[in-house]
Parts: C-alpha cells; structure tokens; sequence
C-alpha cells in the first residue's frame, strides 16, 4: 500500500523564542524549586543539611498521601473535597482503637483504612450513581465525615490516658510505640513516614503509567463518553478512584495521628487545601498538562520547603502566605502563560 | 499576692473535678514562686545570657486577641533582654508544630519557647532539643520531659473562678447556656471543671449548649445565641450563660444586646483590650471573666527561659494565678489591660521568675 | 442470509420518537450506504447497533442470532466497531496519538495484554500505516488536526478485527486524497468479507464504494436500492420527500466596488501572508486540500488569532484585534468546528440564533425575549431547522442542524461580509441547497462572501470567483467559467505563484472579459 | 427564498413517572426546604416567629453576599476560592479606616470596595491574562491577600480605642454608628442587612436573566470560543466577573465589620465554604442546571435554616454538620438522580 503522509509533521525545529517558552512550560515549576533551594541556601547555611532535608521530608509526608489520593480523584475527571475529614476520621479512629479499645497494631491500621475506603465508596454513590456533581457531593460527606467523627468523640480529642468522655474513668490503653513508629520511627536514619511516601509514590507512578488499570483511570478522566465507548467501565474506575483517594486520606490519617501520638479532632481540615494545591502545582510539572503522582510530589516538595525555608528566615507565617502565594502564581505563569494563543 | 488565692480556690473546687496535677502545681507554685521572686538587684549578667539570644517560640495557633497579646508579651520581654524571638505558627496543626520545633532545632537556637500543642507530638522534639542542649519552657501543655519548666494558667482554676461567681450570682439555681467546643486542650480542661459543676449545684440546669471554633467564631456565637433567644423568648427562661472562650463570650454578648435581655449575665474566660471594653459598656451582659495576662505569661515564660540559659535551677511546674475580673470591681472610666493590676487584687504577678541579673540585661539593653 | 439485520428496531428520547420500526441488513464484504437527510436518525441507528444506546423494540439478529447489547463492550464482543460522526466523543484528548490507537489493548478484551510503551508505539505505527497515515505518536490527541483525528479512530476500527464496521460521515473532515485512501482501506476490508454501514451525504461517494443503501426518512427506512439501479435524482427524491431543484451555477451579476479587502495579512500558523479581496456581492471561494491552513487563513481574518496586517471594509481601514472588533467591522464567520466554536451546545436554540445580534433585542439593555423568540421561530421555519421548539437544548439537535443555526445565528446580524468555513460538512443534500441559497440570497443582497472549503465541486456550483490556497499560500486565482476540476487540483497539489503570474499575463493577454 | 420546512412536532404530554421526575428535578430542593421549615416549625414554636425570620435572613446575609460574588465566577466558567480573603480584607481595612483613621463613613465604604474590585483584577490577570487555572490561580490569590492582611494588622484585630499594634498609644476612631447601622440597623423593623440582601438579589436576578450583559455572562460560561466566535468579548466579560465577584466579597466584608464592630482578622475565611455550598445547592433549584442567583439565595437559606433550627433544637454543632451534609445530599439526589439515563 503506498504510504500517504497526511499528518504534515511539522517543522521538527521550533525557533529559539519556540523552544524557550517549550522549555519553560516543561521545567518552569522545577527551575522555580530550584531557585528556592538556592535562595534558602544561600541565606541559610542550616537549609541543606541532612537533618533539614529529611525533616522536610518527613513534614510533607502526610500531606503528600492526601495529595495522591486527590490526583487519583482528578486523574477520572472528578473531586474529592472529603479527604481533610476522612484523615481526621482515620486519625480520631486510631487513636480511639488505641486509647479506648488498647487493640492490637493491625486492628488500628486496618480499621482506619477500612473507613476510608467507605467513605470512597459512600463519595462514589453519590457522584458517580445519584450524578451528584463532584464538589458538592464530596463537600456534603465533608461535613457529614466532620460530624461523625466530632459526634463520635464528643467533640474530645483522644490522647493516652485520658479521661473518658463519658466520665468513666481514665482511657486503658496508650498510644504504643510500634503505631508511633509510624509517624516517628526511623529506618537507616530516615524517618519512617519518608520512606513510607517515596515508596508509595514509585509505586503509584509505575501503576498509573505501566499498568493496564493505571491508563484506564487516565483515559476515563481525559473523555469519559469515549472511554466507555471504548469498553472501559467507567463508572468502576471512577468509583475505584473515589475508594482509593479515601484509601490514600486514611492512612495520612494514620500517619498523623502516628506523628502527634493523639486521635486529634478536625486535624485533617488544613491538609485539604495543601493537598489540592499541589496536586494542582503537579498540573505543570514536565508540561503535563494532567493530573500525575510525580507532579503532585514535587508539587508537596514546594510547599513543604516554602513552609520550611521561610520559617528558617524568619518570615512571619502570614507574609509567608503571600510569598508562598506568589510563588505559585510565579511558577504556574512559567508554565501557562502562552500556552494556548 | 498570688500565693494566697491559689490555694483558697483550690479548696473550694471539688475534689472530683480537680486533676491532681493541678493541685501538684499549687503546691510547686508555692515554693517557686517564693524562690524565683528576689528582689532586683545589680547583680553580674552571666555570660551566657549576656549576647543577642535566638529564641524560637512554637505555638499552636496565634490567632486570637489573646494569643496576639501573648505575642507582643514576648517579643517585649525577649527584646528586654536584647534577644530575639522567631515566631513559629502552626496554625492549629499539631504536626505542623513537631515540624516547626525540628525545623527549631535544626536552626540551632538558644531556647525554645512552646505554647500549648500536646506532650505526645512534641515529645520527641522535646528529648532532642535537650540533648542537644537547648532549653525548653513550655506553656499550657502536658509536656513533662524532665528538665523542662512547664508553666500554665491553670484552666481548672479559670474555669471553676468564673463558675464560682456564677454560682454565687444565681444564688445556686438556675438556667444556664453553655457555649463549648471540644478539641482544644484548654476547653477541654474547662469542661471538666464545667461538668464537675453541674453535679455540685444540681439545681443548674443546662437548657442549650452550642458552639464551634473557626475564624470566626464571635459571629457564630452570635448567630446561635440568637437562635437559643428565639427558643426561650420569655424574660428570665435563662440566667446566665457560661462562656469559656472570651471570642465565645463575645458573640453571646453582642446577641444578648441586641436583643436586648439584659437580664443574662455572661461568665467568661479571658480577658484582652477589646473584651474589657465590651464588659464595660452600659449594662453589658458580661459581667465576669477569669484570666490571666497573657503578656504577663510571655513575660514570666521568657524569664524562665534565660534562667535556665544561665544555668539556674527553674522549677519544673508553675502555675500563674488566674484572677477573676468583675465589671463591679473595674472604675467607670475604660480601663485597658495595662492598668487592670490597679483594680483586680492580684492581677498579674511581674516580679514572678526574676532573677537579679535580669534588671542590669534590661538596662543594658535598654540604654 | 445477512451476517446482521435489524427488524422493526424502535427508539425514542422522552416524547420524541427517532427511529420508527426501522428494517436494516448488511451483507459480508459489502458496504452498505445509509441516506437520509439531518436528523433522520442514521446516527441513532448505528449508536443502537454498536451498543451506545439501547434499542426501546425491534430485534437485532446477528448470523441470525439475537442480540441484546447493553454497553459498547458488548457490541464490540460480537464484532461491531463504530468510527463515530463526532470524532472528539471517540478520542482521549489527553493521551498521546498511540495511546488513542493502541485503546483496545489497554481496555481489555481478547486483545488485552500488558505491553511496553516501546511495542505500544510499533503496534500504533503499524495501525496507522494500514490506513496509509503517519503521525507524530508521541503528539497529544488535542494538538491534532480533525483529519488526523478521523484517521486515528479509522486505525482502530480497522484493527479491531470486527466484521462489521460502520463509518458514521468518515469523510466529512477529510480531504479527497485522504477519501481516496479511506476508499482503498474500504476496498481491502471489502475484500476480506467485512461488512460496512456507510453514512454519508455525499452521492459520489455513495455511488463509488456502496453497493446498496438505505434510506431513511423521518425514523422511517422508506427505501432499499441497489447503488447500480437508482439514480441520484432517485435516491434524493426518496431522501427528501419531494424533488430538489438543484441550482446549478449561473453567472451573477455584483456592483465593481470592493466590499472587503484584507493585505498582507501574515497568519501566525502558517507562517504565510494572504491578500485579498471581495467585492459587493460577489461569492469568493478558497479552494485548497485539506491542510492547505484554509481554516488557519479564515480564522486570522476573523481575528481569532491574532494577526497583523491592514483590513479594509467598504475602503475604510479597520482594525481586526479580536473577533469582536471583526463582528464590529461587519464581518460574520461560521467556523468550520461548530460543535467546538459555531454553536453553544449546552444553551438553546433562540440563545444561539440571537447571541451574535444581541443588540438588535435589546432596549435600554434590556432583551427583549417576546422579540427574541419570534425571531427564532421565524429562523427556524425559515432555514428548515428541526427542533422540537426554540427553547430546545443545541446538543439535542442532529448534526446538520446544528449547522444551520451555526449559519442562521449571523442572519439578524447586518454585517457586510460572510466569511464561511466548511459550512456543507456534515449536512444534508436538501440543507446544502438551503445553505447555498442563503449564500447566494446574501450576496444577492450585496454582501461579500468568502468561501472556504476543500470541496471543489461546491465552488464551481456557486462561487463566482476561486483562489486556490496551498500550504497557506493563493497559488491561483480564476473565474468561476474558467476553473476546472483538474485546473483547481493542479494548483491545490503542485501550484505555486509564479503560475500565478502566469496566469494574470496570459489574463491580461486575453484582455479579461 | 424559498421556505423548507421539515420539522414535525414531536407529542408534547411526557407519561406520568417521566413527569414525576422532572417536577423532582425542578422542585426537590424547594421541596426540602420545605420539608425542613415545617418540621423545625412543628418542633419548635419559636421557629416560625416574625423575629427569628429576620435572624435567620440577617445571619444569612453576609454569606449570601458572598455567594453570589461565586455565582459570577461559576456563570462565566470560572471559580474564585480567594472570596473568603477577600471579605477578611475587607473587613480589616473597614475597621483600620473607622479606627485608625477616623475616616468618613463613604471612605469606609469605597476603599474597600476598590480593594475587592482591585483583588477581581488580579484574580482576572492571572486567570484570564496569563491563562492559570482558576481553582489554583485563585486559591495562590487567597493566600497572598491573607497574608496581607493578616501582615497589615500584624495579626491584631481591629477594634474601637484599641491599643495601637506599634505602641503608640490608643487608637483614635471607633466604629460609628453609621457604620455599625449597616450591619445592625433596622429600617421598617427589617434588619437593613436584609433589605440589602434581598434588593441585591432581586437587582442581580434581574439583570443576569433580562440584560444583555447578563445574558453574554451566561453565554461566555457555556462556551467560551463559540462566545468570542459571536463577537462576544469573552475575556472582558470573565474579568468582570471576577470583579464583580471581588465587589460583592468586600461588600460581605462591610456588612461583617458592621455586624460584629470588628475588624477580624481572618473572619472571611469559614464563608468560602458557605458560599461555594450556597451557590452550588443553587444549581438544582428549579432545575436551573446551571448557576443562578435565585437558587444561590435559597441555597443560603437552606444553610441559615439548618444552622438556626438546629441550634434551637439543640443539636451539638458537631452532629449539626452531619445533618447539614444529609440533607445536602438528600436535596441534591432528588435533584440529579436519573437526570440523564
Ligand atoms: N439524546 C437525544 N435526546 C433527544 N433527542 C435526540 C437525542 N439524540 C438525537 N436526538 C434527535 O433524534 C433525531 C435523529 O438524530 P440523529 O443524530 O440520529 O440524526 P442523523 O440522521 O444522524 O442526522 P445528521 O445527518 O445530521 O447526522 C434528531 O431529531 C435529534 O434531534
Ligand atoms: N495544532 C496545530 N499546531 C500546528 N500546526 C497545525 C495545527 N493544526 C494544523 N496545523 C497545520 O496548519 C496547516 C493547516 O491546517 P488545517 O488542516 O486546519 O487546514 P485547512 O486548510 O483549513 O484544512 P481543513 O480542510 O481541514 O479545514 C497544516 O499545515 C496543518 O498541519
Ligand atoms: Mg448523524
Ligand atoms: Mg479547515
């Protein structure tokens, strides 16, 4: 058969001013990182010690879990405004598992995860059954996740030794060591949950990029009608989507009560934000253009060195409001100005 | 001054409701104070303290018009003493708080200052910044790490000071508002006291019980207090409401007003410019808070601080005496908190963890 | 017996009954045409036999078996796949073009297996190349033109090993080279005993490749032909209900003033410069293949994008920064995408047809809605636009009345040129002769009308003037009694300016009637 | 020309259960509401009075004002998460000007409309000018204008004779009557908050659905390059909105200073939710489908109802948001369910 080009490629050489903008749109978020490494380490010989780096690390940990959990949301086209609630959940259910209860280790982990996934599944009925628009079916189980957990503890946060709400006495059981090794713990001097969060986001980036599944729940975002056109059961992937993002929200939950050794009531609420914004920074990571696990990490990386490095200059946290959101601003005008003309 | 009353509110409390770690520190308070407060003298500055001081202070939250007084009460004393104070705000997250002490410690300060957070999240921090040789004086939390001075404004004593006066008010009976919400160390202290309360005065009863923090709480007091006005519509249905949140008993005040039932006393917890000039106002509802100073808590928590820099003893427990402020004992005049001391008996304790050497460092510094 | 057959198949959306009792076979090997004007519900039909919808009564027999499809998975198990009309509702915009031809395998079925990005790409190479195409794999399905588009999706039909397929209006977005190519797949698959459902509103087409059709009327198949016994008049006839007067191209005659002039206007795209110009009542056309930046051209005139250069209306210079300044200067353009950029599919109908002439309803601000629907209900009979009322949602009208609003929407604008791009894809015999009456009652009327297209046929039928674009460059200019065919396609393929020099001397050689 | 006319009028009568459920799908939420009024009534005696109406209107007034600030951005396609800043900002810099500098009350009026019609600009560029998207670009916008004003007041609220943040002194202005008039006031016995709310509403009702710049507001939200395409020009009308949006947030913000006497720091910040959650519940009002400030106003309604019955009732505030959720959830169901098949 004669081979017809119809496709026209195009000039494979773009001019200078082409390639510059080309090269902004992909690297611009990390040129910014890199620029805030270097301003923080330049004003600040403590930044890039080993100590710092890892404490760094280890402050974006859980924010990063709940942050993969809102890209596996983005990633099918949806939203999930109930992560902040389902980590207090996890949170308050550990410590109660503990404190209350004195179970045992895999007890405390699994409940907590079984919850999450729950709320996936309570989040994807109402979006993806009922039709419930995505922000405001998850805003919904926000607040109905924050009043559970709230009810549930009378309000009270959970530590050891407490007294019991119900007046009962003091509480049985104690935060144990080995559940604190999560939050706290280190192996081959790296913080547990470090660890933890890089090996959890290898994973996820191999599954969404090498699997079957993985490209599923892409193609499921990028045009649903199309996707179950095609075969793909949409409405599966979405609802898996939803679980695995309240998955993810429960063990940050985990993993922060872990760190603060208490089942803290509402602690989940300021990971929302964080959480989304740097699943939205990871947007321009590499020029994606899409919701992905790598983005959001680095994306969880900016945030946490802005929080930490400013703190080291001493920049009140409210300025450091305005730096971290000109920063933003900054490094996403890096990438999306000029993208479409 | 404050060695009397501690003691004297201790024994009215019931026994039930008081944590022994309260009445612990009453009794540490006792010796401590009398130990720490010798008289100023001119005494050599020790050489540990005397340079530019890097003090971090790791607080929970600093929202608020108290913890904003706390702030300047820190800033005043550290700068007094010719340091500097780098504030950390976590801004209610409890892990962000464990991050920032890290973050603290990483930058090598001279002390460390803590205010409220809990034991279990900062512990570890804690240990570190120790053998590390960093001094740490924490405030309003349940740190206990050996060598750590922990000072606190006793919310047992705040709470039962205010529902005293209350009770006395209401002559023991009544209906009562209780605005509350749970999560916070302090609240949580108060409510046990509050509970403790009800069973010692059976004949108050709570007939509606609301509340919720967020950046805004005043407003949204305001709006359910308005709506509990609506349910009990009927002149003396309800006596007083207990409030033990000033930024509470702001939001039920101004309800109160506006719907004009003055006959509801308000009980609150806390004190602040802004609250004394609403208590003040003609016929204000509230007529009695508890509190402490908080620029006098920064004040002794800094001291503290610099004594344990110059390697003196500090005492691991001490409690700042809460007072309680009655409209009826203030002047008609609008009185600030600076010259609340002049007219509430024991308000505020100045002289509290002070060491000789501590005037001739402010003079110096002061120039 | 027919490998697939339909009987009395009914469907209805809410009050609305679209298919009535439909009877419908397809032979192996044979391609199968289905006729009917918009709205007839060919595409309804197809969506039913490849699972999209479900049938409401009726049966479908396969190898006369019945089956129910409940989901496109199910269509697709027993050998149907679908090239849907609407190109975007079957891609993934966000992957890469292999990924988008590579689909099935992710999906799963008997294809599925995990497999690199290395053998993704080579399998995507060879699907491309079975239908003769090339293009950049690693490209996203977004950055892609609307030709390489349908050739991704015709990929994977053609890959799917199914023994039907059904091309739903394959060749609307297409250049005739490129139907020339789909043709030869068609042939081949033709050959291998696969049976094709072939929608389209093209005769010659139809006449070329089918050997029987369909034909449909109002929900209704009224009609069986063998291709070989039935004429074009025939079929159209049975198609519409009644004979078409076809207007055939009669010289017209428009004032010498010139109404729109544009110069050196350079087209950031293609990198190229265009002048032109039109004058009152004169219908220009733009000949040029597909991927000549027609469209490019059309939308920096319009100022779409933004593009630098002098634009001249009635002999004053006005300035073309954005399509509003181009709707201001009296300029009017139906896009050549109008599900993307000629209509709003999610409003309705009157808000459509009033948007661009919004002033004209308006008092004081204020809109007035009495006038607004009247104006629609006169637009709707006066262009034959089949809608259940003016208050009808856009996305529930068929293709080619989606189009006719997208046209319509400029008639309450008094705007003295009309810049149309593409405006015949996807409509209808009786509508394209409604859309070329409304083009020559406009310029009857004394407005310029450019006319883009890749359709040479059209342009000799109404334009009375044709340039010939390549690769965003006019490489021909002649009158409507001198183009050909053959002259069009030599200077749309080889034609460069220097031919047009020549051609200007030999005209003025001629002294230029 | 000819005329071609080949429509046939398709049966108008939809059957019974179709017809069912579409009067749930316009009227489920109004249904709700309903439901919701008369069990609080029936439960409550108190509930139905002339004056806990009124507080019930003047407590949902601010939110409302917000709300449709959002519904702006929604009807043109956007977002703006930076409302709930801006309403902190604007009620700082009211209670700077009364306070610190004794200013006049149309002073205290303007500056901090201009400051939101200033943060809309803002939000506008980096939205529509340098192309961000609105969720993120808005939400760094957030930040900055917290940190802002949070670094103005150096944390402090702002007070009548409040002790100058720098030590100098008391501060000389307080909250003038006028001023507070507007937040407390009463005219005919109506809150003024109320009259404002409800004239805002009936004004913007009027001129979204009967203006022809209402209707370009819509028209741009339904597709933005078919919008341009018609002449529309689309990026001014998004810049207005986000105007619009930041106008209405700073009005929210005054009406909040005068309410409370206050110039809160980050009081703004609790009704970004609220608003979001009104304009949303707003969407399935009447079936609109789309944003639109009517069901806006009931969705702030439903919101101020829950919040005010539940109070009398008693209901803990924590068991209030899971009722809050529910009901949400339930209104919204009756609503999307079967929508589309
Ligand atoms: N989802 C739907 N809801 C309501 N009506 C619909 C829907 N889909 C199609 N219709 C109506 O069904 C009829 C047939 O549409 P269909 O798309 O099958 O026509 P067609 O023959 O493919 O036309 P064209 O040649 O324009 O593509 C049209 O009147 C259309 O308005
Ligand atoms: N997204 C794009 N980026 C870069 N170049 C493009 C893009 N889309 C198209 N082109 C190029 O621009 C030129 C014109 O493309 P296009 O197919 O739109 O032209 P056209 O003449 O309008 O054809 P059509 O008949 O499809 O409308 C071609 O060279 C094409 O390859
Ligand atoms: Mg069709
Ligand atoms: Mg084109």
């Amino acid at each position: 058969m004669k081979q017809l080009n119809i496709s026209s490629d195009y000039p494979q050489q773009a001019d200078l001013k082409e390639r510059i903008v080309n090269f902004f749109m992909k690297f611009g978020t990390l040129l910014a990182l890199a620029l805030i490494i270097l301003i923080f380490s330049l004003t600040n010989e403590q930044f890039l010690t080993y100590g710092n780096i890892t404490d760094i690390l280890r402050s974006i940990s859980i924010v990063t879990l709940v942050a993969i959990g809102v890209t596996f949301s983005m990633i099918v086209g949806g939203f999930d405004l109930s992560v902040g609630s389902t980590v207090s959940l996890a949170t308050v259910a550990s410590g109660a598992l503990l404190v209350w209860y004195s179970q045992e280790l895999l007890v405390v982990l699994l409940v907590p995860l079984v919850l999450g996934a729950l709320i996936g599944l309570i989040n994807a009925f109402i979006v993806v059954k009922i039709r419930i628009p995505d922000l405001i079916g998850t805003l919904a189980v926000m607040y109905i996740i924050n009043g559970v957990h709230l009810t549930y503890t009378k309000g009270y946060s959970i530590y050891s030794n407490m007294p019991m709400p119900d007046g009962s006495g003091t509480a049985p059981g104690i935060f144990i060591p080995a559940f604190q090794f999560i939050g706290q713990g280190r192996l081959f001097n790296i913080p547990f949950p470090v660890i933890l969060m890089v090996v959890i986001v290898a994973l996820v980036h191999l599954f969404l990029n090498y699997t079957r599944a993985g490209r599923l729940f892409y193609m499921t975002g990028g045009n649903k009608e199309a996707a179950r056109l095609s075969g793909v059961p949409v409405n599966r992937y979405r609802t898996y989507a939803y679980v695995i993002s309240g998955v993810f929200a429960a063990l940050a939950g985990i993993v922060l009560a872990a760190r603060i050794g208490t089942g803290q009531v509402s602690a989940g609420d300021p990971l929302l934000m964080d959480g989304v914004a740097a699943a939205l920074i990871g947007y321009s990571v590499f020029g994606a253009g899409k919701p992905n696990v790598i983005g959001t990490f680095i994306g969880a990386i900016i945030i946490g060195i802005l929080l930490n490095g400013l703190t080291m200059m001493n920049v009140p946290y409210y300025a450091q409001d305005i730096i971290k959101g000109g920063i933003l601003v900054g490094a996403l005008a890096l990438t999306y100005f000029r993208k479409k003309e | 001054a404050c060695t009397d009353q501690q003691p004297a509110s201790q024994e009215e409390a019931p026994e039930e409701a008081v944590a022994e770690e309260s009445t612990e520190a009453a009794e540490e308070t006792e010796e401590a104070s009398t130990e720490q407060t010798s008289q100023a003298g001119d005494a050599e500055i020790p050489a540990a303290v005397d340079k530019p001081l890097k003090i971090a202070a790791i607080m929970e939250f600093s929202t608020g018009t108290f913890a904003s007084q706390y702030v300047s009460g820190l800033e005043a004393q550290v700068e007094k003493f010719g340091g500097e104070v780098q504030i950390y705000n976590a801004n209610n997250d409890l892990s962000q708080m464990a991050n920032h002490l890290q973050t603290a410690i990483n930058q090598g300060v001279d002390g460390i200052l803590i205010d409220h957070g809990r034991a279990e999240a900062l512990n570890q921090g804690v240990e570190e910044a120790l053998e590390k040789g960093i001094p740490v004086v924490t405030f309003d939390n349940d740190i206990t790490v050996d060598g750590v001075t922990a000072i606190s404004q006793d919310d047992y004593s705040l709470a039962w000071g205010t529902l005293k006066q209350m009770a006395q008010d209401i002559d023991g009976e009544g209906n009562i508002v209780y605005v509350w919400a749970g999560g916070f160390t302090p609240l949580e202290r108060r409510n046990v006291i509050y509970e403790a309360f009800l069973e010692h005065y059976p004949n108050v009863s709570e007939v509606a019980r609301f509340g919720s923090v967020s950046n805004n709480t005043a407003l949204d007091s305001q709006n359910q207090m308005e709506a509990v006005l609506k349910k009990y519509p009927e002149e003396g249905s309800i006596d007083a409401v207990f409030a033990p949140y000033d930024e509470f008993a702001k939001g039920v005040t101004r309800a109160i007003q506006q719907a004009g039932r003055d006959e509801i006393k308000v009980y609150g917890i806390d004190l602040s410019d802004e609250d004394l000039q609403i208590m003040q106002e003609e016929n204000s509802p509230w007529v009695t808070t508890a509190a402490t100073d908080p620029a006098e808590v920064a004040g002794v928590q800094v001291r503290f601080l610099y004594q344990k820099i110059a390697g003196e003893e500090t005492p691991s427990i001490y409690a700042l005496d809460p007072s309680v402020v009655n409209v009826s004992d203030l002047p008609d005049e609008p009185v600030t908190m600076a010259d609340v001391g002049q007219h509430i008996e024991g308000w505020g304790s100045p002289n509290a963890a002070r060491s000789p050497w501590m005037d001739a460092l402010e003079a110096k510094n002061g120039q | 017996m027919s490998y697939l057959q339909v009987q009395q198949l009914t469907k209805s959306f809410g009050p609305v009954n679209v298919l009535k009792q439909v009877d419908f076979s397809v032979e192996p090997g044979e391609v199968h045409a289905l006729l009917g004007v918009n709205g007839a519900g060919k595409s309804t039909l197809v969506k039913i036999l490849s699972g999209d919808y479900e049938k409401d009564g009726g049966t479908i027999l396969i190898e006369g078996e019945e089956v129910h499809f409940t989901s496109p998975s199910d269509a697709q198990e027993k050998g149907i796949a679908i090239v849907v009309q609407e190109v975007d509702t079957g891609l993934i915009p966000n992957l890469s073009v292999a990924e988008n031809v590579t689909l099935d395998l992710t999906v799963g079925g008997k294809n599925s297996r995990p497999i690199s990005w290395k053998k993704r790409k080579l399998i995507a190479e060879e699907r491309l190349a079975k239908v003769q195409t090339q293009i950049q794999l690693n490209r996203l399905v977004e950055d892609c033109t609307l030709s390489q588009k349908q050739m991704i999706l015709l990929a994977r039909a053609v890959a799917s090993d199914a023994k039907i397929i059904i091309f739903d209006e394959p060749t609307a977005p297409l250049s005739d080279q490129e139907t020339k190519q789909l043709f030869s797949v068609i042939e081949e698959l033709k050959a291998q005993g696969i049976g094709m459902i072939y929608i389209s509103h093209r005769m010659q087409e139809i006449k070329q490749i089918a050997e029987r059709m369909t034909i449909m009327r109002d929900g209704k198949a009224v009609a069986v032909y063998e291709t070989d016994s039935v004429s074009t008049e025939e079929v159209v006839k049975t198609m519409l209900g009644k004979q078409l007067h076809k207007a055939d191209y009669h010289h017209r005659d428009f004032s010498e003033e010139t109404v729109f002039e544009i110069d050196h206007i350079a087209v950031p795209e293609t990198g190229k410069q265009i002048s032109l110009s039109v004058r009152a009542g004169e219908i220009v056309g733009i000949a040029g293949l597909v991927g000549a930046g027609k469209s490019e051209t059309a939308n920096a005139i319009f100022g779409v994008t933004n593009a630098k250069g002098k634009w001249l209306i009635n002999g004053k210079e006005v300035k073309v920064k954005s399509p509003r300044h181009a709707v201001q200067a009296g300029l009017s353009f139906i896009p050549e995408e109008r599900r993307k950029s000629g209509v709003l599919i999610e409003s309705n109908v009157q808000e459509n047809l009033s948007l661009p002439a919004l002033k004209h309803f308006t008092t004081a601000g204020f809109i007035n809605r009495k006038k607004e629907h009247q104006s629609a209900l006169q637009q709707i009979q006066e262009l034959g636009i089949i809608t259940s009322s003016p208050k009808a949602l856009m996305k529930h009208l068929s293709g080619g009345n989606q189009q006719k609003v997208s046209i319509g929407k400029w008639l309450n604008h008094d705007s003295s040129v009309f810049m149309f791009d593409e405006p015949t894809k996807g409509i209808d015999v009786g509508a394209k002769n409604d859309v070329f009456r409304l083009i020559t009652h406009l310029a009857d009327q004394g407005k310029g009308i450019l006319y883009f297209t890749s359709e040479f046929d059209e342009l000799l039928q109404i334009a009375d003037r044709i340039l010939v674009m390549a690769d965003g460059e006019i490489t021909d200019e002649m009158l409507n009694q001198e183009a050909t065919e053959a002259r069009l396609m030599t200077a749309a393929t080889g034609g460069n300016a220097v031919e047009t020099a020549e051609y200007q001397q030999r005209l003025s050689a001629a002294g230029r009637s």
